[in-house]
């Protein structure tokens, strides 16, 4: 069965951050919409910044990772900063040690990083936050399949967790003052999640 | 956009360099570039930090200096500082009586004030925080943990820092604090939209002709977007929003601020002023003290904010007890 | 024109009711409307009038107050005060020992300033009067007496009103004030018109991407329209224009004012202030004392400008007096 | 030949200040251009003003142009006090004492209006100011002719002196500091003198 070598980690970390460059504007102006329009702005200074220290190194992805979540977390701060932080440390955390990298060890990766994050945001399914991207994204993760199914599952579970928080109320963040106002646009950190999440899947596909 | 720019990305900190040299006399730098300390800390106090996004000035750092906030952690435009930015501030201002982290209701803000909060006590240092929620537009009165912290946190940070400078236990500093911006009630009213220096172009529009009644500082949509009125109607809307959702009563004594949100013309804040006096004068309120100027901004959007605390003894002396910063020097 | 109004008409009238009502601890009113007044006045000095048109907040009654200006006359927007104002802009300073007025090189202002003073001298009431011409960018160094006043006449104020507070005779308080405005030099960059509200609409035209080099405080165009620079540009520009007018020096020491035009964010003057800073220290002057902020506006138009002023020992010490004035306190 | 009664001031002064009102924007856009826009704010404000007060008193001639006057000079300001507080009030009192006015009579009026400007302005004719305009009015009067033509004649000087301020460059005021720049637009002092004159002279033929 195909996997994935953890010290390979540099393209699909770059992949990621690519994905969150060219979606800068975009992401703005989601979060424009129901938020402060900062969404965009944040995320691609922490990614770029991420970029800019280590395109000259070499690193594997739970290395990446870590310091991509450690750039947010102690550098960018927002609401980013706690929030990918966690989810990329946590997740981080729990593969430095795997050399290999398949479906299980990426949902466990995953899992660790959503269950991060649960501690410190109360949001859960339904609340229009980045939680609906992720939680069935390592759902899809759950079902055992060959590795490369797994990741198309877990870009389609993205994506449509994505589009579902469009109908919903948001209960978190910024936009949850909006109350019933808040429905009729994506969530900021459901859609930028998603990019992480295809971006990933895309850059680790190129090893399979 | 016609800003006074360099690399956005870099505005933050070139602000902060600009800040810290035109007010050497007041602030000094930390270890931390993104944390900001008072020059003078009177000895042996409670410590008093704040923080938030930049993009509002005076607000945050405007509002460090003697007998107010001894640190303040400074974020992005608009965002959060980072945890450890806080935590610095924690390790800044704590002379061993504890600190008060009071800060704004946003959801980036209280994570971060969170796990600062957590490593701070790793290291033995005490901190409790106030949460400032004073703007009624923001959420039901029955939900005020949603409310979003405005230009109350002025009053906050007054009321703190000087019961800090009084010397006040920890528990003394946050229940000050804490009467403070339960006492207080602000509500704003958006007439233009404000760019972000990255972004370019603005995020969100109000049309000519109409006004977002109770946007946020942010922009952040309000409770009703309606044809642009008079100075006078406008007075009115948010004299009845601040005094309507707090039990104000005839002979009530109350400090009031009306902050322009940016890029008002600030006579005409005075305008408004006008007739605020008038209407809360009308209900048998007497204002013991009144601010007007620019004290929280939004970059370069339009309008005006008003905030409101009904006061009592205690209050009233913290209200007016001396203090220097960049956004408000009282003698 | 998404502006606070109610009749256009009335905005100052109104603004001024609602001035005097918020800083009812520095000023007070006089039999004249338009005509404010220092609340603490030391007794048996030297008076210290200004005035000028409105729409400049915090200029001109916002340096009305202890240990700066006595008084200000209050014109219409852009527009100087009647004379019958200033006139009684002296009475009110008058103490017996004279009237210093100190006002901006605006014809408007000439012509109504020396009716008063001839009025005021049937009166038996000594005016003499400086004329601050510190814009380098309103006409070339030969022909200072066509050169406007602009945020210059802060520190004209601010040293003519302190050699009153300390005793000083009339010819020593228009000596003071003379040297200050002949050893001061601005500049400013405008960004974005404004729009007086009876108009409605701007009055002139400043295209987006491109800068008006030298513009005045009524909009009044300056030497250059060139496209939009980064602000370390903008900071190059203005230091050169200033520093070059007046002979500054190495060694010298200098009072420093950078000032909003009115909509730009705070912010942005930090970033202007950073590098002029760094520029200023780069020739060998020393900046003794800075200020940064909204100190002399253009209602909400877009820029800001640099003021210079060189210091002696005389200077220093009337720039180091502690004020309180609503636009600017210094302990 | 023709004369007008001073008691009949009323009407005149009511057309000038039509004539202005209905200017207002106009002269605001001709000041903006090398000024600073005010112009027609401020001449509106002073004439409506005017209006207002007396619409309902009867005044001859004389009176209300000193009336007019004080209101610009004690309540208006700007350069528009003195300027025309001085030359409205100058011209009344060199009219108080006429019961009928006719051409000679009007020329004392308007030059003492013009001679007391002098005093507090050092502005010649060729500096793009009023005195463009006024200055050539009154010479106009000079010439003995019937009123009516002297008034028609009185029109066309105002009009041509307003028209060559166009190409002149400004030596005093607000726009003297823009040197050549201040070629190739008109004088707003000296387009409100026009129309002054203008409506002054339609008024007062609708007596003759
Ligand atoms: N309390 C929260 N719980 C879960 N997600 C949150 C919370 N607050 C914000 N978010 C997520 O963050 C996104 C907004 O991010 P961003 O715009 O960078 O931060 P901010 O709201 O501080 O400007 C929202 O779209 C949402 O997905
Ligand atoms: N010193 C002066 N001498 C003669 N006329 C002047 C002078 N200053 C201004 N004016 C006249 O006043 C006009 C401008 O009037 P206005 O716009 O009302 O005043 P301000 O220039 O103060 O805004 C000019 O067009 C000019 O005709
Ligand atoms: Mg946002
Ligand atoms: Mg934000
Ligand atoms: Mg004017
Ligand atoms: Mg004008």
């Amino acid at each position: 069965m195909a996997m994935f070598k953890n010290e390979n980690g540099k393209s699909v970390l770059l992949k990621m951050v690519k994905g969150i460059q060219e979606n800068k504007a975009y992401l703005g102006e989601v979060d424009g919409l129901i938020g402060d329009g900062d969404h965009g702005m944040n995320m691609n200074k922490g990614f770029s910044v991420f970029e800019e220290r280590f395109k000259d190194k070499e690193f594997s992805f739970a290395d990446g990772l870590y310091e991509l979540g450690n750039i947010l977390f102690s550098e960018i701060g927002g609401s980013m900063g706690p929030i990918y932080g966690t989810i990329f440390m946590d997740a981080a955390e729990a593969g430095e040690d795997f050399d290999e990298i398949g479906r299980a060890e990426l949902m466990t990766m995953l899992e660790a990083g959503l269950s991060g994050l649960q501690e410190i945001v109360e949001a859960k399914v339904g609340d229009k936050t980045l939680v609906d991207t992720l939680s069935p994204a390592v759902d899809a993760l759950r079902e055992e399949r060959d590795f490369k199914s797994s990741l198309l599952e877990m870009k389609k579970a993205a994506e449509d967790g994505r589009d579902k928080t469009k109908d919903m109320m948001a209960k978190f963040g910024r936009s949850a003052r909006l109350g019933e106002r808040s429905r009729g646009v994506l969530d900021a950190g459901a859609t930028s999640c998603c990019i992480i999440l295809t971006t990933m899947a895309d850059g680790i596909m190129e090893y399979l | 956009m016609q800003r006074i720019l360099n690399d956005p990305d870099n505005i933050v900190d070139e602000m902060l360099e600009g800040f810290l040299k035109a007010h050497g006399d007041i602030v000094e730098k930390t270890g931390n570039k993104r944390v900001v300390k008072a020059k003078k800390i009177k000895a042996d106090k409670v410590g008093v930090a704040t923080g938030g996004g930049s993009g509002h000035k005076p607000a945050f750092i405007g509002y460090v200096g003697e007998n107010m906030c001894d640190t303040a952690a400074v974020g992005e435009i608009c965002s959060s500082p980072t945890a450890a930015a806080f935590l610095d501030s924690f390790r800044e201002a704590d002379q061993g009586k504890g600190v008060a982290c009071l800060y704004g209701n946003y959801s980036g803000d209280n994570m971060n004030v969170k796990m600062a909060v957590k490593m701070a006590k790793r290291e033995g240092i005490t901190v409790k925080t106030v949460v400032a929620n004073d703007d009624v537009a923001s959420a039901p009165k029955d939900q005020p943990e949603k409310r979003r912290g405005v230009a109350g946190e002025i009053f906050m940070w007054k009321a703190g820092g000087a019961k800090a400078a009084l010397g006040g236990t920890l528990d003394e500093v946050i229940a000050a604090a804490q009467k403070a911006i339960d006492q207080t009630r602000s509500v704003g009213i958006g007439l233009t939209p404000c760019t972000l220096p990255a972004v370019g172009h603005p995020n969100f529009e109000i049309k000519e002709g109409t006004m977002e009644v109770g946007i946020g500082h942010h922009g952040e949509p309000g409770i009703e977007v309606c044809p642009l009125e008079s100075a006078d109607q406008m007075a009115k809307r948010m004299v009845d929003i601040v005094i309507g959702d707090v039990p104000f009563e005839k002979g009530d004594e109350v400090a009031v601020l009306v902050s322009g949100l940016g890029a008002t013309p600030v006579m005409e804040l005075y305008v408004l002023y006008n007739e605020i006096e008038k209407l809360i004068g009308g209900r048998g309120i007497k204002i013991h003290r009144s601010y007007v100027g620019n004290y929280f901004t939004s970059l370069e959007m339009m309008g005006a904010t008003l905030t409101v605390m009904k006061l009592d003894d205690e209050l009233k002396e913290l209200v007016d007890l001396p203090i220097e910063t960049m956004g408000l020097t009282q003698i």
